[in-house]
This record gives C-alpha cells, structure tokens and sequence, in this order.
C-alpha cells in the first residue's frame, strides 16, 4: 500500500484495512520514533442498527486535508494518517483512523486526539443511526463541543 | 443553467430531496424563499452554514449565486 | 492471528508485524468503538548503530501481564495488548506496541499513556545503545520518572 | 547444588560475567562479599533491587539464598 508523505487522507466509500495502513504508515515514517494511533468503529448498541455518514464533496476531504496541515504544523509531526468512511457502516465496522507520527510520545498522541477532536464536531460530516423505529440524525454533544474548544 | 441548491443532513430529510435547481441569480432572500418557511426557520440559527461554490460563507446573508454556481445548506456536523 | 483477550501480552525474540496485530486486536474486541495504539521504534540518530533489551525472565513478562491487567481495570477497558521487543534491533524497527480497546476514546488513549509510562522506567528491561565508541547503558530520564508520578 | 547470582544490565558488564555459581546458603552479607566492592557499592543503592526465586524482595537485606534458588542483581531499568 503506498502512503503519501506527509499527509495521506482519504474519504473511503467502503471498507478501511486499518492493520494495512498501520504498517504501510509506520514504514513510511521509520525516522519518527513515535506513532500513536485512533480507530473508531460503529459500536455495537442493541438499538442500532446501522450508521450512515454523508458528506459534501466539494468540502470535506479540502477540510479533511487542512485540518491534517494544521496538525503538522501545530504538532511539529513526520507524518499524518486520516481516513474517514462515507456510506452504510455495520455494528464493528471502522468509522475513522487516525495515525501520527513524531519523534516524541507527547506530540503523537495531542495530534491524534486534535484531529479526533476536530473530526468529530468541526468537519464536513453528517451521521445518522438507523434504529427499529427508522433513521434519526445525530447532533454533536455538549461534550464534543467542550472537547473542540480546548484546542482554542 | 441555473443555481442548485443542496441539502445536507437533516435539512435533505426536511426537503424531501437532495437537490433542487432553481433560477438564478439567488441572493438570501430568495433563498429563504425557495426552501420554504421550514428551511428557512433552520437557516435563520447561526449553526447552520451556507456554501457557495465549494467555499462557507462568513456572512450567509451576503450570499450571491450565479447561474451554474452550487449552494449548499449546511447543518451542524458530526463525524467521528 | 491469534490474539487472547483480553489481554494479549508478548515478549518478541525477533520482528513484530504490528499492522497484524492492530487487524487482528480489532477484530478481537469489535464491540468497543475505540481502539487507540501507541508504537515505539528505534529512533534513527547518526550516533546509534543499534538498540538492545535485555529482560529477566523470571520477572519481565509476569510483570508485563501484571500491568496489562492493571490497566483493564483502571480504565474499564475491553481489552488490551502489549508486545515488547528483546535483543538486538536496528535503527527504524519497532521496540513496544501497547493497544487499548475501551467504549469511549478518552479511557483508550489514558491507558494507552499509563502502559507506556510504566514500561518506560518501571517494567524489568535493560537497554543500550550501540554507539561509535561501543555500547552505553540508558537509565529513564527525569522526565520518565515524573511521567511514571502521574498516575499514583 | 549451589545459589546462582545473575547479573543484569550494566551490572552484568561490571561483574564480567553474566551469572556466577556461589555455595549456599547465602544472606545479605554474603552476597555482597560474593560480588566484590564495585557491585556492593551499587547494591548499597536503594535504586537497585534484588530478586530471590523470582520474587523481588521489599527488604532486599533479608535476602536468605538456598541451594538452587537465583537471585538476580537489578539496577534501575529502562524500557519502551
């Protein structure tokens, strides 16, 4: 699998080899020292049933690719990882990976929970659960909101 | 050619479609009429943004599109 | 692969293929939703040739497993994974995986954070490096051993 | 039938040896006697430890060695 260097985002339409792109990341980035890493999966909830993420092409994978910049920069990395999936995901199934590498721990793991952060309540996504009694949107919590504001 | 309005999220829900082409030029007050009373009420919260060609605008309400520009509604976010 | 849960703790005599053991953690432990990973690898620096750990057996891995348990504990977590490398690595090769699966990113990303500053100055391993002048012994830095104060 | 003593980290490169065979029973005072002056003078270190059996003494002074038991010379560690 061929990472791009510095930066490798990507919005997938299915499936996400999260083991793979952990090993192509992590020899692309052999200076680092460092690399620390997110995974978040549809987390399996009796009610749900399945989750849907929309999203609008002509913003959010330039979002995407900004807010890995700004992690670069801010964090002083080597390299940046960010994969989101659009469409119908199963319970299990990967939502998003996140991947950074750095000299230092610290660095590696603040970029990773910034751009979780940023993901989560500040970029170009909609989310929707599908329950028995049909779809319903899902609004960012107050926490996500707190959350985002730290980075301020 | 004509201005196309796109509805994200929730606001496609509410529309009862993901687009619709109207004539253009389209400024906020005609926006706020082609959508309807429900939209526009959603329009009038600061949470919701409005793109126009692929850029957010800083002030909704100076909103201009031309024929062949793409206007897109925006509702609060969540990825992750 | 194998993983065992919910602990999956390994001492490596050679290699780590760490993109497996992130496919393999995760599909172990789908239920969770967050997984976070931190990966160590032998930094490149034009003075070191090489790295080496030494462990003591009767020791090294029972308090690995001690440890891991003790983060699944402290953190609720659902599972989680610590191989540590032994013996002689080059610079770039990776050195200590710790994986973490929990519900909710914050408790996978703290237990992730507590794993490595534990092994870094309070797991039974011995390093030095390989230097033009020959080998040096490496103690914890100052920094290590307020990093380890944290989490009493 | 003897204590085997074993040597870890930069202790292992001070002894020159990376475990030595002694005859029990062996304390304290013993060991220390066993390794010479430049390993006691490290063991007198309270940031060195000492195994009996594979179980690191809280008291490493009570230390008290059979025939067949190993006790491992610790200093302060570094991993990850």
């Amino acid at each position: 699998m061929q990472i791009a260097a510095p930066a490798d985002v990507r919005l997938l339409e299915k499936g996400m080899s999260v083991g793979e792109g952990l090993a192509a990341f992590s020899s692309a980035h052999q200076r680092a020292g460092a690399v620390a890493s997110f995974l978040g999966t549809v987390r399996p909830d009796e009610a749900v049933q399945a989750l849907e993420l929309t999203h609008y092409q002509p913003l959010t994978l330039p979002g995407m690719s900004q807010l890995a910049d700004s992690a670069l920069r801010r964090f002083g990395l080597d390299g940046v990882l960010v994969w989101h999936r659009v469409g119908v995901m199963a319970p299990g199934q990967p939502i998003v990976l996140v991947i950074t590498a750095s000299r230092h721990r610290r660095e590696a793991f603040d970029a990773v929970d910034f751009l979780m952060d940023h993901l989560k309540s500040a970029a170009w996504f909609w989310k929707r659960e599908k329950r028995p009694d049909g779809w319903h949107w899902i609004e960012p919590r107050e926490r996500d909101h707190a959350d985002l504001a730290r980075w301020n | 050619m004509s201005v196309r309005i796109v509805f994200l999220g929730p606001l496609r829900d509410m529309a009862g479609e993901q687009e619709r082409e109207v004539a253009g030029p389209l400024d906020w007050h005609g926006l706020l009429r082609e959508v309807g009373p429900q939209i526009a009420g959603q329009l009038a919260e600061s949470r919701v943004n409005v793109a126009c060609s692929g850029r957010v605008l800083a002030d909704k309400t100076a909103l201009f599109a031309n024929d062949g520009d793409e206007v897109a509604l925006l509702p609060p976010v969540s990825g992750g």
